[in-house]
């Protein structure tokens, strides 16, 4: 007889806690303000990204279209897959001594890992993260960006 | 001398009705393939076979100065991503023999905890989705969402943040850290109740689990198998507790050791390690002192020559980091000791004798990273 | 107390005789079998298709999230778009695949739950095939898709569509009994195995209100089996996509999936109106008490949406099962069949054959 | 044991066995109760060019005190070495990955296979290894 208890017992226990289970879903499922789904495209306007949010480097300009970077290659140097290849040209200041300019920031965001070793040891602070985070393109080669702008220069206090 | 196999199935020779899981199988969370022989539903061999997204980490870091090699921990075992970057920064601070600042220390550690939770969760969530139970794997990550928002806000990456480096952090903690984890604390307290009450309690769960996979204390330690698939066989091998790093030796908490050993038991043990987790994080949040995000280091990190070792407990167990410098700023030898690479395979002692369903459990509970097994 | 509903025997009469004004009545006798073949071929596409929006809704909102709400309003149109998308999708051929078995198996499936479909009433007099065996003639078409899922995963030559072909063999023959013997229970109640004729048993009170405890257990064991007949979650061990991939339709593409994805969620239909129709009242609509005003205005609701409402609710606690529990293992769940329900359900039908013989029922 | 190395190490005590006596002295130090070394941390190797050095963190788990154990494979050629899978079972996988990434074959092992690469990938960790399509010189 005792056995026969047991096993009703033992049903019921686990009833219980079935039903407990139940409880949980069966609660979400009545409360509507619980979900947290994102209508993705449509929030596109009030989506804001943290602001030390890693999207891509980018090379702030201002609105003289001027950059800070001088070209030194740290940012090449410190880059562990070689997303970042500076090319620089020598140009002549106008008191005649040679200087290194950049000429092209080129960067692969491909091949970016966002560890962010770039923008931290940048001695002139030139390079910073973005906030733009739809990344996906169609074509490849569309990835590899030239981050100072065209007929951009650097600014006069970096130097 | 020991002939070489050359092939990829091993197992099959005799009348075995052998079944690939994997690459491609729900059920392993990566690309591994356990090769399984069955009699019926009963499973008589298992043999696991890694190497699907081998990408040869360890010779990577040979090329990379010591800096550089953080943002590879990461893609180890991407779900404890901090405790990896925080074992070789670690490891190089200490063959350097810096100092590191207060905050560094207790902000690491605060990040260990969190990034733990974060990955318990993950867990959690997919080990009631290998059990059939889908709703658990929106619950778990709906929460984890908590403290991916809190990472991000930080260092702007949710799961490989690279925040740490060799003497210290890449930036300072946003302002508004302490108030998103006490208010995440706050959050998680309530929802973890539902966690018991879903999975922990439910009588399907507990017939599923208990009893399953049974790891004696002797094969967890014979097999290295550490975390919190050690600690359920009572192997005490938390590294926090042996030897204390960061901030560890500050706080009170609990090792949790339980001495079942089975599936149910290494369940218990990060449901209880998450309940741990959160007390250290109240102990910490409040106290984290004032100061440098970093110490003064060199441009070029140049660790002496010599051989050092570094133990971390990530979320899935011990983490070794043994490099051997000749002095130049790249290691000359790096050697990760994995704890997924010692769990994974065990599997082939726990799972013969279950049922096909059961080395899905099994596998679940040992909360397997693979590319952390490949590196 | 007599109910007063709307017999739409009536209707089917006047059209029949219509017919046979019209034409000869070999031909009438054609053109019927036509007209209520698409009757039921549209009502079970679109029942099917509303039971997948349906679950995808309401899983979504238990898991904290939207589900499909862009295709059409709220995203009604979803999952007619996934058929459009299925139907253009291309078949591939499975080498070493047994052809004509690997063809045959999602007809047969979705034959058995047609022909299962075609027994069930809907409202009085609105029902295809009114047998006096009608329950054993429910049980026994819709075990014969079982046939076909042993078919589909002993045709597909894969090894996980054979296990879980295996299991689902094992499965559904089993539970087969529980079901069997639960809806015998208020066979011998009712004193009736015709469909309509449990239903007007039931004109006083549903069986499961007035069929003291044994009708309620009954009705949960139903349930339960039934959840299981169905390969559905928490016992969907024959598909168990974390063990098996897909399980037994693990090769199948294009419509030929289509056709056991369907099967499958009409089948839940099929087993939630049977519950409905023996347990729930059918079509009858819900009263307390006698004359009162609540029932008057439960009497105005007609007897099909009641109909549907009720076989809505089991359905959703079907739905409700299988987003919440794990999954069972092979070996639990026929423990759970021989050990627990079998014996629960034998103790109960000599219960209710003692309450009968005493006639201590309503 | 009197021709062991015992090389400074500022943070384990190390010592240095020679390859012959490595699978007993390694034996010893598990079995003797005094000694208990019963949980093997970790097993690798590093290409040292001239020579290969086998390199085991080996632990207590009842005395909490940890051993390097070293062993010195001459060579680069046919390098082998008894394996301590018997052991620490958990050597057995350790071994195999030596065995993927150096080319060192460990004797008696019951099953040394590739763990990670093809059968003919060459040795990635050694020193010498090059593959120009896949890897990145800087």
């Amino acid at each position: 007889m005792r056995s026969v208890i047991n096993y009703i017992k033992e049903i019921l226990a686990g009833i219980r806690t079935l039903w407990a289970g139940m409880r949980v879903t069966g609660k979400y499922f009545v409360s509507p303000g619980e979900i947290v789904t994102q209508k993705y495209p449509e929030n596109r306007d009030e989506l804001v990204m943290f602001d030390r949010f890693k999207g891509e480097v980018i090379m702030p300009h201002d609105e003289n279209n001027q950059h800070r970077c001088t070209g030194c290659g740290i940012c090449q140097m410190n880059c562990p897959n070689g997303s970042i290849e500076i090319l620089t040209r020598k140009e002549m200041t106008p008191d005649g001594k040679e200087v290194r300019i950049i000429d092209k920031h080129v960067y692969h965001l491909g091949m970016c890992t966002f560890c962010g070793l770039c923008v931290k040891t940048c001695p002139s602070n030139a390079l910073a993260f973005g906030q733009q985070f739809e990344n996906a393109v169609f074509d490849r080669t569309k990835l590899t960006k030239i981050l100072n702008k065209p007929g951009s220069s650097i600014k006069k206090e970096v130097k | 001398m020991q002939e070489e196999t050359v092939k990829n199935m091993i197992l099959g020779e005799d009348d075995d009705y052998v079944v690939n899981m994997g690459p491609q199988h729900p059920s392993t969370h990566g690309v591994l393939r356990f090769e399984v022989s069955l009699y019926g539903e009963t499973i008589r061999k298992v043999v696991p076979h890694c190497g699907y997204i081998h990408r040869g980490i360890e010779k990577m870091c040979e090329r990379d100065t010591y800096p550089q090699i953080i943002h590879l921990t990461d893609r180890m075992d991407y779900l404890s991503a901090h405790m990896n970057n925080e074992a070789v920064c670690l490891c190089v601070e200490k063959a350097l023999g810096v100092e590191i600042p207060e905050r560094v220390t207790c902000i690491r550690t605060i990040l260990d905890e969190l990034n733990r939770i974060a990955s318990h969760q993950l867990w959690w969530c997919a080990m009631g989705m290998d059990m059939g139970a889908l709703t658990t794997f929106f619950y778990g990550l709906r929460d984890r969402e908590r403290i991916l928002d809190i990472f991000e806000e930080s260092f702007g990456s949710r799961l490989l943040h690279s925040y740490n480096t060799p003497g210290g952090l890449m930036h300072d903690i946003h302002p508004g850290f302490r108030k998103r984890i006490v208010d995440f604390i706050r959050y998680f307290r309530k929802k973890l109740p539902e966690y018991d009450q879903l999975l922990t309690d439910n009588v399907i769960f507990r017939e599923r689990t208990e009893g399953i996979g049974v790891l004696s204390l002797e094969d967890a330690i014979q097999y290295g198998v550490t975390g919190p698939s050690g600690r359920a066989s009572g192997f005490s091998c938390d590294i926090r507790k042996i030897e204390p790093y960061g901030a560890y030796r500050k706080v009170s908490f609990h090792e949790v050791l339980r001495t079942e050993g089975d599936t149910l038991a290494r369940y218990k043990v990060r449901i209880a390690e998450m309940y741990e987790s959160m007390h250290i994080l109240e102990q910490l949040v409040d106290q984290i002192p004032e100061g440098d995000y970093s110490a003064k280091m060199k441009a070029v990190i140049r660790v002496p020559a010599g051989e050092f070792f570094q133990r971390v407990e990530t979320a899935r167990g011990e983490l070794g980091v043994y490099i051997v410098s000749d002095g130049n700023k790249t290691p000359y030898r790096i050697k990760f000791r994995t704890p997924n690479f010692s769990n994974l395979f065990v599997i082939s002692k726990l799972a013969p004798g279950h049922k096909i369903a059961d080395l899905v459990a099994i596998s679940g509970s040992l909360d397997l990273v693979i590319p952390d097994i490949d590196r | 107390m007599a109910v007063n509903i709307y017999d739409f025997t009536e209707l089917t009469r006047n059209i029949g005789s219509g017919l046979q004004r019209a034409m000869s009545p070999g031909w009438a006798r054609a053109t019927e079998y036509v007209i209520i073949g698409l009757a039921f071929l549209l009502f079970y596409a679109v029942t099917g298709l509303y039971i997948i929006y349906g679950e995808r809704r309401i899983c979504a909102f238990m898991q904290n999230r939207l589900g499909p709400n862009r295709v059409g309003p709220a995203g009604l149109f979803q999952t007619i778009a996934d058929l459009i998308k299925l139907l253009t999708k291309e078949l591939i051929p499975i080498r070493n695949a047994d052809k004509l078995l690997f063809n045959v198996a999602p007809f047969i499936v979705i034959i058995a739950s047609f022909m299962a479909i075609a027994a069930i009433p809907f409202a009085r007099g609105l029902q295809a095939l009114d047998f006096e065996i009608g329950i054993f003639y429910v049980i026994a078409v819709s075990s014969l898709g079982v046939v076909g899922i042993l078919l589909a995963g002993w045709s597909s030559n894969s090894k996980y569509s054979l296990i879980g072909a295996m299991r689902s063999g094992a499965q559904i023959i089993s539970y087969e009994l529980s079901v069997g013997l639960s809806l015998l229970t208020i066979v011998v109640y009712s004193g009736t195995m015709q469909l309509s004729g449990i239903i007007e048993s039931q004109a006083n009170g549903w069986w499961i209100f007035k069929g003291h405890i044994p009708a309620l257990v009954a009705f949960l064991v139903f349930l339960v089996a039934s959840t299981a007949e169905t390969n559905r979650g928490p016992f969907d061990l024959a598909e168990a996509e974390s063990e098996l991939t897909a399980g037994f339709h693990t090769e199948y593409s294009g419509i030929r999936f289509a056709f056991f994805f369907l099967a499958e969620y009409m089948n839940m239909f099929i087993v939630a109106s049977i519950a409905t129709t023996v347990f729930l009242g059918g079509w009858m609509p819900l009263h307390f008490g006698l004359n009162n005003t609540f029932n008057h205005v439960m009497d105005i609701i007609p007897p099909v949406v009641w109909y549907l409402i009720k076989t809505a609710s089991v359905v959703f606690v079907m739905m409700w099962f299988k987003w919440t529990f794990p999954r069972l293992r092979i070996d639990q769940l026929l423990t759970l069949e021989w050990k627990y329900l079998l014996p629960i359900n034998l103790v109960n039908i000599v219960v209710v054959a003692f309450l009968c013989l005493m006639g201590w029922h309503f | 044991m009197p021709d062991a190395g015992f090389p400074a190490n500022p943070q384990f005590s190390e010592i240095l066995v020679p390859k012959d006596r490595y699978y007993d002295f390694c034996r010893t130090i598990k079995t003797s109760p005094d000694l208990f070394f019963d949980y093997l941390i970790s097993l690798t190797a590093v290409d040292w060019n001239d020579h290969f050095m086998i390199v085991c963190h080996i632990t207590s788990t009842r005395y909490r005190h940890t051993l390097v154990v070293k062993t010195r494979l001459e060579g680069r050629e046919e390098l082998s070495v008894k394996s301590i899978s018997d052991l620490w079972k958990t050597a057995e996988y350790h071994e195999r990955e030596v065995f993927d990434l150096f080319g060192i074959r460990f004797l008696n092992h019951p099953d040394l296979r590739r763990l990670f690469l093809e059968d003919d990938y060459g040795y990635p960790l050694r020193k010498d290894f090059t593959d120009e399509t896949r890897m990145i010189i800087k």
